[in-house]
């Protein structure tokens, strides 16, 4: 696979200093040196919101920095989980002396990594809490929904307790939305073609030539099925029953849904995707609100979707519209 | 026989000198079942801990607590972030002692281990460095002298690896491969054995 | 190549129908089908700006449909020029009394089209006026800049000229910043995959396991060299010192710079290679104002990336700064 | 020897007949050096035109307009627009009559052939159906009978094949590919000879 890069060392870091350069709402922070967060400190008394995650996701997980969203994101390495110590530099740099919340996807490394983040600034008098992303269908039953992984739909959760933090709520109340929203998140992917690690010989899994894989993860983690293409149709057919057969208690008649791109699948594909799902939607008596079709949160040059939605109730869908700007996200009032 | 601060000293240059044959090695193995990253991810971690200036350290306490700090600021890897929970486990419980036993190492190997499972998730048995651990911590329950001490550590870390390979691994990316797992070292207890056997005088 | 899509010849109404499901703020419109327009009906006394083209370039063109940018888009199958037809169309919904810029890019297909529409609606009374995008340096010499290819680079006269529109300017003043913005803008490519027409047996062209050609055109037109791959920075500074060496007329020191993503290409590169771009730049005593870095004209999955330098005056900064709302680009006041 | 309303609608009838067979043929004519649509197009040009109704209209010339107009809702590739171009061109030259002569022919296929070379910006030689359009109107100069017609144009057409094909193209998609195109049938040239053809009674 070919890669518009210099050497695979330097990846990350020249992604960083490129991201921050383009944005200036974005400023690059820590010792570490991969903590981005925003330009402007947090306002004191505003709870902090943190993220944090493997590099190779963009927009995921640093570009989500910005107003009514993250107050700043550790970054680890290619598909790695940030260092404790960015973990660390993370959380202080998004204390307004109101508590952070640590809000990142379920994967044992990241978890292992904020948690001694956080015990190691207990001493330095900041409350944490820690929500974590679960939205991925495929990676494990309903019964297990705290094993799942957490892939694209945590942008979900980042708008709504970002938003709600930016009204001055306190930490509590930033952890229940954001914990609220995950668990009201669905998300499935489908996979076409892999991605390959910076320096790495081989792509990080492989498909036949016609082949797909249904639930594949985010890091090529085995999926549901793999068989060969089919119809966008009848793909976005089954990941939408799939959602639906997988509704959070208390989800109503009303949802978001996010149509995202894994990476090379272009916008027009979405589209196709969306159209049906739409369609299929709405048979099924659910409207839909602040739809999102685009690079939400990608593997590189991943080929493939998926497909989140947020069981909106009135709370969740006020704080979806509430004015955001990150470089990837803006919402107007 | 007592563990100094320099001893410990000592023994994170000789880990960090064995990394590099070793780098290679844990790469590859971490490549049949994971990202191939272990080797890369422990020399990382390790060269940093061996560029800590131990030489103004009160006690081995402290000299853990410095090197556990040391390795995270190197890894986002659960190896590399169990490592240093490890490390300051052990650390606190050695805290304040101006020195440390070769009867206490049992005891602190234990700790390591009790600090990582809790930070992990991990269970004894799933075929992890835990199980590399529990048998070192097991091994060195009536070891006298130093000598002795990284001898019965290689073994129990030699031992333990043979023992497990034809067993399945249970967390970490491993998992997703299941019984293809079996007959396969894991790298994580491949890097306890190496590390261990380098530390023999 | 694996795409997430139904039957061929379905590809462009799904993607259209999609489109306009996911963004309230436009509508697809005429008889053809094959319009896309602002959703609220354009503003009497308000010059009409109308793109059109071929489709597989999302978010090129219908994209761009939006406050301050264009009124409506007319658009073709895949990489074939939109009918004389849905030209018409797109003029009458454009119009709203003051006449409609016709603002698309140079192909000769889609320049036909558009002249013809023209004509035809003639006798309707509606004036029109055209400007042609010939942003590519590698489609032909300096002194043949009018043959040149309109490629990405053409955003920046949407922002300007539709920036205008909303002043109330008349229409010879919005040709007018158009022209002067087309004629400040120089844009070339690199491509390092191809792309595949839906329902064609075969890629749009082919390159070597590690080749890449600098100078392609977004359907496969032949470029400047094709060689191996090499380091980033040395890409990104040779696409640089083409572009200068091609500096306009009247340039000063300071630019605005779009790295784009020919499709699969990620963001990750895309930061990449603006972070030499722009030492680059510097480094030549150039400042760079509004970079925009993202996927804003693409060949749907192929991969590769565009750099554009658009070479500001006062007004143009100034119009590129006034506040614009499409489905893939905010500017915020 | 007149041409009406109704010897229009019949050569439409006839030529939307013949595409079912060329289609295929054309395409891959296309295909060599272009984008592989020329038939395609076509067919869906010549489709539409076949489904006006032209029963109750007036002459010949506005025939053609209305044929130019059903040619520019199906097409946005280049030779369709030229197509659509030529006709209309063409119907303003005959607006009014009542009737044509078979004396006419030359000039409306002049007349086509230049709108089409105003609007493409393509000359004669470039090796495109401008120079089939131009062979036919000069075949036809003389020209008698709609039978006498038919088969001079479509022996000029398939002349204007035969002598451009060891010639370059200059225009279009297959301009790039430069000498390459020497020994290869322009798809557009192809298109006007094989339908030529297809009129002759
Ligand atoms: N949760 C865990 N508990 C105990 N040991 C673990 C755990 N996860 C991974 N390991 C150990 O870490 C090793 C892998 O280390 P490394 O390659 O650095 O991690 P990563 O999977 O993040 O790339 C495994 O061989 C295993 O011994
Ligand atoms: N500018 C032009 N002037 C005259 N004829 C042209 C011109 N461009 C294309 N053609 C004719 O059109 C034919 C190609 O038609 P078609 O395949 O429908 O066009 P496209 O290149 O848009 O796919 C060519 O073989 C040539 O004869
Ligand atoms: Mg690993
Ligand atoms: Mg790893
Ligand atoms: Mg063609
Ligand atoms: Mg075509």
């Amino acid at each position: 696979m070919k890669k518009l890069m210099n050497k695979p060392s330097g990846f990350v870091d020249e992604m960083l200093d490129g991201l921050v350069a383009a944005n200036p709402s974005l400023a690059l922070g820590g010792d570490t040196g991969r903590v981005v967060h925003r330009a402007k400190p947090i306002r004191s008394g505003k709870v902090g919101v943190v993220s944090g995650g493997g590099s190779g996701h963009l927009p995921l997980f640093t570009g989500y920095v910005g107003e009514g969203l993250l107050d700043s994101c550790s970054i680890g390495n290619v598909f790695e989980g940030p260092t404790v110590g960015s973990c660390m530099e993370a959380i202080k740099l998004a204390d307004g002396g109101k508590g952070v919340l640590r809000l990142y996807g379920n994967y044992g490394g990241d978890r292992m990594n904020f948690d001694m983040a956080g015990e190691m600034l207990e001493d330095e008098g900041i409350r944490t809490t820690t929500v974590l992303g679960n939205d991925d269908v495929a990676s494990a039953g309903p019964a297990e929904r705290q094993k799942r992984r957490g892939v694209a739909g945590i942008i979900y959760a980042y708008k709504t307790a970002g938003a709600l933090a930016e009204t001055g709520a306190d930490l509590d109340a930033v952890t229940a939305i954001a914990q609220k929203t995950v668990d009201r998140t669905r998300t499935i992917g489908v996979a076409l073609a892999p991605c390959q690690v910076p320096g790495s010989d081989k792509p990080s899994f492989t498909l036949g030539e016609n082949e797909i894989e249904m639930g594949m993860g985010i890091h090529g983690e085995p999926g549901i099925w793999r068989d060969t293409l089919r119809e966008a149709d009848a793909i976005a057919d089954e990941m939408i029953e799939r959602l639906l057969a997988d509704k959070p208690e208390g989800a109503g008649k009303r949802v978001s849904i996010l149509v995202n791109s894994l990476g090379a699948t272009p916008l027009e594909e979405l589209f196709i995707l969306y159209r049906r799902a739409r369609a299929t939607l709405e048979a099924a008596g659910i409207e839909i609100v602040r739809p999102l079709v685009g690079h939400y949160a990608t593997s590189m040059e991943m080929a493939g979707a998926s497909i989140s939605l947020c069981f909106v109730d009135d709370e969740i869908e006020a704080l979806l519209a509430a004015p955001a700007h990150c470089p990837f996200w803006t919402v107007t009032a | 026989m007592s563990i100094t601060v320099a001893s410990i000293a000592a023994a994170v240059t000789r880990a960090d000198k064995a990394m590099g044959g070793l780098e290679q090695i844990l790469n590859d193995a971490d490549a049949k079942l994971g990202d191939g990253d272990t080797g890369g991810m422990l020399a990382r971690v390790i060269g940093k801990m061996a560029e800590v200036d131990l030489s103004s350290t009160a006690d081995p306490g402290a000299a853990l607590s410095q090197l556990a700090k040391a390795a995270t600021v190197a890894t986002g890897s659960s190896l590399g972030t169990l490592f240093a929970t490890g490390l300051l486990a052990a650390g606190r419980e050695a805290k304040g002692r101006a020195t440390l036993d070769v009867g206490d190492l049992s005891s602190l190997f234990a700790t390591a281990r009790d600090a990582m499972i809790a930070r992990g998730g991990a269970s004894l048995g799933d075929k992890t460095v835990l199980d590399s651990l529990d048998a070192i911590a097991e091994a060195l329950k009536g070891t006298e002298t130093p000598e002795q001490a990284t001898r019965d550590a290689a073994k129990a870390a030699s031992e333990a690896l043979e023992t497990f390979r034809s067993q399945p691994n249970r967390i970490g990316r491993a998992r997703m491969f299941g019984d293809q797992t079996i007959g396969i070292d894991d790298p994580g207890m491949l890097a306890i054995k190496e590390l261990s056997a380098a530390l023999v005088a």
